[in-house]
């Protein structure tokens, strides 16, 4: 690694008057051709390529990004990270994720801040409780620290929650502790550099227009920058992906809504674990800067406008003062919507589809970002070998057809 | 000025200030200037500005519930408020995190990425705790219920300021026939006019009495409603706007009042008359306390009768300056200095003869280099010709860099901008909405132009007044400026700096190093550097930062673009956009007619949606839920037990399609059911999987009535009205949600019939007459029952439906013919019970949206012949006909003393090698279990792979603690299976 | 019962009244039906109500028709109306009156309302004799708009909860 | 906060509606005919369009009914609202690059607010 970051290397700068840091990665030009293309310049693709470069020595690949690395939803998600998920295939799928991300910051060489603080997920009726115990199960038999906390125990970590004097008490959670957060926009950035580092071209404010194909091959791309040739083509495009797909002919089964989340003004840490509750929907951490990093849930129609309704805002506080009436005082600081792509079973795709050389990892919708290590580690092994990893192999498009549907949706339907 | 003295406490000392006057205001008064440290250095900060721009003066109210980073220059003062300083310890003073000012050639942009990362562990447990502990500004408020409310408005027009443009704006528009609403953020109206001496006579009058004039105008038009103390935060789409209104300005905050209200406003039109913001020049130390914005330094003169210091020195690069002048000399004072970086031609002819008359000296062609001091300046640098350096004591430096258009709220409506080279700013150029800008915020610095600009964008309205304004103006009526983001640094140091986000000290080097390490989009240099991501969002700093980073990238600042304004303007308050909708109000609680008498009897509630149902009856206080339930369960199969099941949700169908309709909307047929008998349904979505269960009874092939789950009431009505209005429009079919037109009590057990007889003595019991499944009207006492002979718990069982009106009465009434029957009243936890006894699934906890009806192996309730209904289709692909697929089975434990946790997994190891290191194979899992009364052991239900094959064959359940229970594999069906007690 | 809440310039009264909700196309036969037994014919425009002393009836939309009874009927009398509704096979009617009535009166009543609804109550907007059917304090109602007055009704397993927000309007 | 003029009942708050996703997707006439992948598409695939959309919305807090609209997917703007059963009207696509507000664009996502120089 030529980069070495350290705490020497930052005095030393700091005595040249921090004038002679060099640059994280360079602004190339697209090259005419290129052996792998990826497409979509978030974590998910800045990773692919970096593991494409570094575990699979391949060469000649460039990543297109339409606008700036880890302007998607890289650069506006809570950053939550837990791999406590129901199925087999998915607890599977985010524990290789976790695994990855418990070494990111060392294996880059730059801190992506991974903080295992815990996150606790809320149960409010009997229903939950029925549903998290499962799962709490679930993920214990599959190797995954994964606990079923009371209400004390709840209130030992979150000692500002309101448990029981509110409409919907808090009746138990689960916990796993080595879940957490990340700095999300260090993750894109540590990718890229790495990436650069190993020959990739990162190649940002090139939008593609077109996937082109020939005799059920892929051709290459039609950029903003031209046309660029390539075997293989890897579309990573979050939000946008059924857009890209559609001109190469492939109907992708994912909508894309807004998602919503905003922060509070920074105050001294008062919550040091991560607190999810589905009921009543919410979600909050608090940053190593001391805002309240705050989530609500997506807006129920297709847009690609980057904001959602206000609605789900108000609806977003409302649950957070109900559980945390302390913070009936805070304000928030700013509001923002990012689009996510939204499967019909609330999995993702890792997948070849009919087309020769050209994958999807897409559909992951309000939770792709704590799989960002995981996913394109994966997709990488994919493309590199034509061939999915047998940890993605479930997640792939045939199961909409055969029905094998991977369905996280946990029990929707209600009791009774 | 106002004798009234008000005392406030600043820090632990009292201070004393005047009505009307902000926190800042009132320190200003008491010659106070350091009131706060700054985020990443812990720099001692002063007051800079005389608004919500403000970046610096955030301090802590104590006794409104600790509330943090309040602006000290909008926020007024009362008698008794406490107030103090944030992020400093142990004293503002003396601050012990001012070291990291030492060490702050380390700290620079992006430091954290870059180290902290070994050894291992040392992140998790030394470096995170050590950095979260430097977070934030504040300290966390403390427990607070608000009573905010919401008001919401429908109006065609609504003007955002109440300054200068928006009161001409408001008098066009007064007695028309739209409706407007004027909002301002101040206490007062008159914006500019109220702020400086810009203006000196408006149609001859002073602006003062003018505004007044002009107030009471407006409040007299019928059509025109002002909301002062209002602050536009929020542009949503289709013209949606909110504002939030301090209801406590200048008092003690009441708990049982609301403190904000938040107004929700939809309007036609949106005109923007907000103003502008006045930018800074960095320099070396532009952050010391006692610089402050040269408009600001105005506003405290004009507005609060303030004069922060007598003689400061004035540093522009613009024409506006002169009315600090102005406003000073009226007043008998003089500036040190007039420092103007432009060309002694370039600068005004009457700013020049002003300086002179009062012998202000003017260095002209010449800038702040920087300035000195420890707690507050003490001189500034002035770097005149050729380079040479001056230095004047002083203890305040007035800056103004220009003026940004307030285009916040217009970027939020999504309209484009433009960067105009004549004001050196950001302007609207196309709106997205319907949007009007007027004034300043439009990039209109000119007031000749204004009353111009005003007729011709208003013109469209109907029935509008004329406008005739005569403008006496002080000063120069141009406005002009030259460019200047930053001056240059006497000499080079590690430690100097000059800031350009005073909230989040980020220094202009900052800047210049991101770009150095490849962040040249301004996007990643906002998230690289945090420059305008405090509380302030850079309201006075991000232009600039566009202007020096446009300087390094050697762009124009229309290349380099703006970051994107989000919503709020400014920080909103969550309690206030929460509104009354929470706590208390949070969800509405739904009740059954019966719920009296539940809470009468001990019962403990369940929350099932927003229903309050019985979960359980305890019999004496000590009962725990385990003892009630076992004792309701027994009671039910020896006796009887009532339920109310009111909370179920039902449907009445009818028309000349009903049969087919029901026919296509459940899995069952319904086509040769006799009349007046009922079957139990499944419903599926089109994926095939089920959705929802109830009870069809049929009156006739035209008319239907259906029963849902209670938490599927909703859903269900909403699936069936979808299919019948979108995809089978030419159905001749209707439906009503009849949930809360009727009450339902189910009663079973072996006395059922007794009681029912007693009951409804005029109506025939026997199975003869009114066997299983079959359902009729009867009157009762002065209104109607519907009975019908169904079950859930494999006792003999009655559906009664009786209108709410009645169904107090009528269950007081089964009580009392039951005194000697030993009926039970019980809850749903004890219904679950008694419904696993007999394998009967609840949808949701049996199922999770995965299972078919196959898998239930309920494939008895599909009507075979159909050629059609939701979710057949799906039935056959290739995953949905495995053998291998996960299949409802009952388990019960080997070791008849152990019971069976719901939710944990069957598996085929004998053994769990704790920790688990390797994942272990799971069948399925168990989705209910309960300890039954009747056969004294746990009996539970399971979804397994290729559980039918496995009947008959011994397994293990995991357990929480992570052992293992052996358990048999046994059909769900635990309690007569052959239905001998259900028909009796 | 009858329950009033007052505050400056407004009054709330909870009436008892009863309710027939109708389905149907709207067509001749179906004024018929309706017209024998209430003397009275259903409206045609989308959203408008007639009156008289003893009925209210209102169409909600296309298919839809509510038909109030301002002044209480013994219960038969409305299970009668319901059965000879029904009779016509094209028509479903459902007795709808277990159902929570409230009158509002006063000059301040649309600012009061709008402490709980989004709703535009101007009566540009919202003309006399016409019906709504919307929010109000996050829970569906139908707000009917007589000369001088609203009528609110709401599933009156709400009841307790719309109490509560009526009087905590008024409070604040 | 989308202001939505229900056919029915007139200009209502965004917050009284539902989606319902994509207009005009009907279903097979004849389920036993179609093969696993039809089904499958008529089952899970909708149409995601970053642009002009043909949807479908229901007033799930007012009259109930459900109605189509054709909305900018990359504005979120309203461009008609007809009712189910009319024949969808047609919409030419507007090239209006200048106002999209969809937030990607090259240099810093403020920029789509910025007039190109
Ligand atoms: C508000 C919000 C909260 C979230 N919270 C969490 C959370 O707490 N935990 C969690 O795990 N996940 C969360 N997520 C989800 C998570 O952010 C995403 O799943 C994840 O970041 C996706 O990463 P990506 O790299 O696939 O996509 P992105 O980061 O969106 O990258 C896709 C890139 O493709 C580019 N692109 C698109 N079209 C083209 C084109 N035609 N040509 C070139 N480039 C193109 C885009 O510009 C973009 O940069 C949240 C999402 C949001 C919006
Ligand atoms: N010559 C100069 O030096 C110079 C410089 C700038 C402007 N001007 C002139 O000054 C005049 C300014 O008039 P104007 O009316 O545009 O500005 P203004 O400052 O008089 O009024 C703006 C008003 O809007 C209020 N406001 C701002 N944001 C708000 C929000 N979010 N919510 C509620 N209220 C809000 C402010 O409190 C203020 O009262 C114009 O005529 C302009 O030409 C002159
Ligand atoms: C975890 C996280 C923390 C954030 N903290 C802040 C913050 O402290 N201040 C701020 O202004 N914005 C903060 N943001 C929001 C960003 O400024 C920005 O709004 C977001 O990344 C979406 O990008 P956009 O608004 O440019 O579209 C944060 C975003 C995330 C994802
Ligand atoms: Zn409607």
């Amino acid at each position: 690694m030529k980069k070495k970051y350290s705490i020497f290397n930052i005095v030393k700068n700091a005595f040249s008057n921090n004038e002679n840091w060099k640059k994280m990665w360079r602004n190339p030009e697209p090259r005419k051709f290129y052996d792998i293309v990826i497409v979509g310049g978030g974590g998910h693709g800045l990773g692919t390529a970096y593991y494409l470069a570094k575990e699979h020595g391949l060469k000649n690949i460039a990543v297109v990004e339409k606008g700036w690395l880890g302007g998607g939803n890289t650069g506006r998600n809570t950053t939550i990270i837990r791999s406590n998920y129901l199925w087999d295939e998915s607890a599977h799928l985010y524990e290789h994720s976790l695994k990855l991300w418990e070494n990111l910051s060392t294996e880059l060489n730059y801190n992506v801040m991974f903080s295992q603080r815990g996150v606790l997920n809320l149960a409010h009726n009997e229903h939950d409780i029925k549903e998290i115990k499962r799962r709490v199960s679930a993920n214990k038999l599959n190797g995954i620290d994964s606990y079923w906390a009371d209400t004390k125990q709840i209130k030992k970590l979150v000692p500002i929650m309101n448990t029981e004097n509110c409409r919907y008490p808090v009746l138990g959670a689960s916990y796993q502790p080595r879940a957490g957060t990340a700095r999300h926009d260090a993750v894109a950035w540590g990718y890229a550099m790495r990436a650069d580092e190993l020959g990739v071209d990162i190649i940002q404010n090139c939008e593609v227009k077109k996937i082109r194909t020939k005799n059920g091959k892929v051709y290459g791309i039609e950029t903003t920058k031209g046309i660029i040739r390539a075997k293989r083509v890897g579309v990573v495009a979050s939000g946008h992906t059924t857009v890209l797909a559609e001109t190469a002919g492939i109907k992708l089964p994912l909508q894309s809504k807004p998602l919503q989340a905003l922060v509070s003004e920074p105050i001294k840490p008062v919550i040091n674990t991560v607190v999810m509750s589905n009921a009543v929907h919410a979600y909050v951490s608090q940053s190593d800067k001391g805002e309240l990093v705050i989530g609500a849930g997506t807006d129920g129609y297709n847009s690609f406008t980057q904001r959602g309704g206000y609605n789900t805002i108000e609806d977003t506080l409302r649950a957070i003062i109900e559980l945390y009436p302390i913070f009936g005082k805070m304000k928030m600081l700013r509001q923002w919507g990012g689009i996510v792509d939204i499967c019909p079973d609330a999995s993702p795709i890792i997948s070849k589809c009919e087309i020769e050389g050209l994958y999807f990892n897409c559909g992951w919708g309000t939770g792709g970002f704590k799989a960002t290590p995981g996913s394109a580690n994966l997709f990488a092994h994919t493309i590199a070998k034509d061939k999915p990893h047998s940890i993605n192999a479930p997640f792939n498009l045939e199961r909409f057809v055969s029905g094998r549907l991977v369905d996280e949706h946990g029990a929707a339907a209600v009791a009774h | 000025m106002s004798e009234h003295k008000i005392y406030f406490k600043f820090d632990g000392k009292t201070y004393g200030g005047n009505e009307g006057d902000t926190i800042a205001a009132a320190l200003l008064r008491n010659n106070v200037k350091l009131v706060g440290r700054s985020f990443k250095y812990h720099r001692p900060r002063g007051i800079y500005t005389c608004g919500i721009e403000e970046p610096n003066a955030l301090v802590q109210i104590i006794n409104e519930h600790n509330e943090p980073n309040v602006r000290a220059t909008v926020k007024k003062i009362y008698e008794g408020m406490v107030v103090k300083s944030q992020n400093r310890w142990p004293s503002l003073k003396r601050d012990l995190g001012s070291i990291n000012n030492i060490l702050s050639p380390i700290f620079s942009a992006g430091f954290y990425y870059k180290t902290f990362m070994g050894p291992k562990g040392f992140w998790k447990n030394v470096y995170e705790p050590l950095i979260r502990r430097t977070a934030g500004l504040g300290k966390p408020p403390r427990e607070f219920r608000s009573k905010s409310i919401h008001l919401h408005h429908n109006v065609d027009i609504v003007i955002v300021g109440g300054g200068f443009s928006g009161l001409l704006a408001a008098k066009k528009l007064a007695g028309t026939n739209y409706d407007v609403l004027l909002i301002e953020r101040e206490d007062s109206l008159g914006g500019i006019l109220k702020n400086t001496k810009k203006i000196e006579l408006i149609n001859d009058q002073n602006p003062s009495d003018w505004i007044e004039k002009t107030e009471r105008l407006i409040q007299n038009s019928r059509n025109i409603k002002v909301l002062k103390n209002t602050l536009m935060t929020t542009y949503n789409f289709s013209d949606h706007l909110i504002a939030v209104e301090d209801k406590s300005v200048g008092k003690p905050q009441d708990n049982e009042k609301p403190e904000l209200v938040l107004h929700k406003i939809r309007t036609k039109q949106t005109i923007l008359a907000n103003g502008h913001i006045e930018r800074f020049i960095s320099f070396r130390n532009n952050d010391l306390p006692g610089v402050m914005l040269a408009a600001s330094f105005e506003k405290y003169i004009q507005k609060y009768g303030v004069v922060p210091e007598e003689s400061p020195v004035i540093f522009t690069n613009n024409s506006s300056t002169f009315s600090l002048v102005k406003s000073l000399v009226d007043l008998g004072h003089k500036p040190k200095a007039y420092v103007d970086v432009r060309d002694q031609k370039k600068i005004e002819k009457e700013t020049v003869e002003l300086l002179n008359k009062y012998n202000i000296p003017l260095y002209a062609k010449s800038e702040i280099e920087g300035c000195e001091g420890k707690n507050e300046i003490s001189k500034v640098s002035i770097r005149v010709k050729k380079n040479e350096i001056i230095k004047i004591k002083t203890s305040m430096l007035c800056v103004s860099g220009g003026f940004n258009p307030d285009i916040h709220l217009f970027t939020q409506s999504k309209g484009l901008l433009k960067w105009d080279e004549t004001i050196l700013a950001f302007k609207p150029e196309k709106t997205f909405q319907n949007t009007i800008t007027l004034g300043s915020v439009s990039g209109n610095f000119s007031y000749e132009k204004l009353i111009g600009e005003i007729n011709k964008k208003l013109d469209f309205f109907e029935g509008i007044n004329d406008l005739e304004i005569k403008l006496n103006i002080n000063g120069p009526k141009k406005f002009q400026i030259k460019e200047l983001w930053e001056t240059n640094h006497a000499k080079k140091s590690l430690w100097s700096k000059s800031f350009i986000d005073l909230q989040n000290d980020v220094t202009t080097k900052d800047l210049k190093q991101a770009v150095l390490e490849g962040f040249n989009r301004i996007e990643h240099l906002k998230r690289f550097t945090t420059n305008s991501m405090g509380t302030d969002q850079g309201k006075i700093s991000s232009i600039n930062a566009l202007g020096i980073v446009s300087k390094i990238l050697k762009k124009s600042v229309s290349e380099v673009g703006t970051t994107i304004y989000r919503p709020p303007y400014a920080p909103l308050s969550f309690s206030a956009i929460a509104g009354r909708s929470t706590y208390e109000f949070y969800d509405p609680e739904r009740k059954t007619p019966v719920h009296p008498w539940h809470v009468k009897h001990n019962a403990v509630f369940e929350d099932v949606g927003q229903w309050k149902r019985p979960w359980y009856f305890k019999k004496h206080n000590n009962e725990s839920m385990e003892q009630a339930v076992q004792r309701e369960s027994k009671q039910v199969r020896e006796s009887a037990g009532i339920l109310d099941g009111s909370t179920l949700g039902k449907i009445e169908i009818k028309g000349k399609d009903a049969l087919a309709f029901v026919n296509l909307i459940y899995t069952n047929s319904f086509t040769k059911m006799k009349p007046m008998t009922a079957r139990y349904a499944l419903m599926l979505g089109e994926d095939g999987m089920v959705k929802d269960d109830g009870i069809v009874c049929k009156i006739n092939d035209q008319h239907f009535l259906t029963t849902t789950t209670t938490g599927g009431a909703a859903n269900v009505l909403a699936h069936m009205e979808e299919y019948a209005q979108t995809e089978w429009p030419n159905m001749n079919v209707y439906m009503n949600s009849i949930t809360e037109q009727f009450s339902t009590f189910n009663i079973s057990g072996p006395k059922a019939r007794t009681i029912m007889s007693r009951v409804f003595n005029n109506i025939d019991f026997s199975n003869e007459s009114f066997p299983f499944m079959t359902f009729n009207n009867f009157d009762y006492l002065n209104t109607k029952v519907r009975i019908l002979r169904a079950s859930f718990t494999g006792e003999p069982g009655y559906e009664i439906y009786v209108s709410p009106k009645h169904a107090l009465t009528l269950w007081e009434r089964i009580f009392y013919y039951s005194k000697d029957l030993d009926l039970v009243p019980y809850g749903t936890e004890t219904m679950h019970l008694l419904r696993a006894e007999k394998g009967y699934i609840i949808v949701g906890q049996d199922t999770d949206g995965t299972v078919t009806p196959i898998d239930l192996n309920l494939n008895w309730m599909i009507g075979k012949k159909k050629k059609d209904f939701i979710g057949k289709r799906s039935l056959t692909r290739s995953d949905i006909v495995r053998s291998d697929r996960k299949q409802l089975v009952g388990l019960v434990p080997l070791n008849k003393a152990y019971g069976i946790e719901e939710g944990q997994h069957v598996i085929e190891e004998k053994n769990l090698n704790t920790p688990i290191k390797k994942p272990v194979k799971m069948l399925g899992h168990v989705t209910s279990s309960y300890f039954s009364p009747t056969l004294n052991h746990s009996v539970a239900m399971a979804l397994i792979k290729g559980g039918n094959r496995k009947i008959g064959s011994q397994l293990y359940v995991s357990t929480s603690d992570l052992n293992v229970i052996p358990v048999e594999v046994v059909k769900p069906n635990f309690i007569d299976p052959k239905n001998e007690r259900l028909i009796s | 019962m009858t329950r009033t809440f007052v505050a400056k310039g407004m009054e709330i009264v909870q009436q008892d009244m009863q309710q027939i909700l109708l389905r149907g196309k709207g067509d001749g036969s179906f004024a018929d039906t309706v017209n024998k037994e209430i003397s009275l014919l259903p409206p045609t425009d989308n959203l408008r109500m007639i009156n008289n002393d003893e009925f209210l009836f209102a169409k909600q939309s296309f298919d839809q028709w509510s038909l109030v009874c301002l002044k209480p009927k013994p219960e038969k009398e409305i299970f009668r109306l319901v059965s000879a509704f029904n009779a016509n096979e094209e028509i479903l009617a459902s007795d709808y009156s277990n159902t929570t009535y409230f009158e509002i009166t006063g000059e301040n009543k649309d600012h009061y309302l709008s402490k709980l609804t989004h709703f535009d109550l101007r009566t540009k907007k919202f003309p006399i004799s016409t019906m709504a059917q919307t929010l109000i304090a996050r829970i569906d109602c139908s707000i009917y708009h007589f000369q001088d007055k609203y009528l609110v009704t709401c599933h009156s397993s709400f009841e307790d909860y719309f109490k509560d927000r009526l009087q905590d309007a008024i409070n604040l | 906060m989308l202001l939505i003029n229900c056919p029915y009942c007139g200009e209502r708050d965004q917050s009284e509606f539902t989606n319902g996703g994509e207009a005009h997707v009907a279903r097979p006439k004849d389920p036993d005919q179609v093969n696993d992948r039809e089904w499958s598409e008529y089952v899970f695939v909708r149409a995601n369009p970053k642009g002009i959309y043909y949807e479908r919305w229901v007033h799930t807090h007012g009259c109930k009914k459900w109605f189509n609209a054709i909305r900018d997917t990359s504005t979120d703007e309203i461009l008609k609202i007809y009712k189910i059963g009319e024949t969808p009207p047609l919409i030419k696509r507007f090239k209006n690059t200048l106002r999209s507000p969809s937030g990607e664009p090259d240099v810093g996502s403020g920029n789509f607010t910025v007039k190109k120089p």
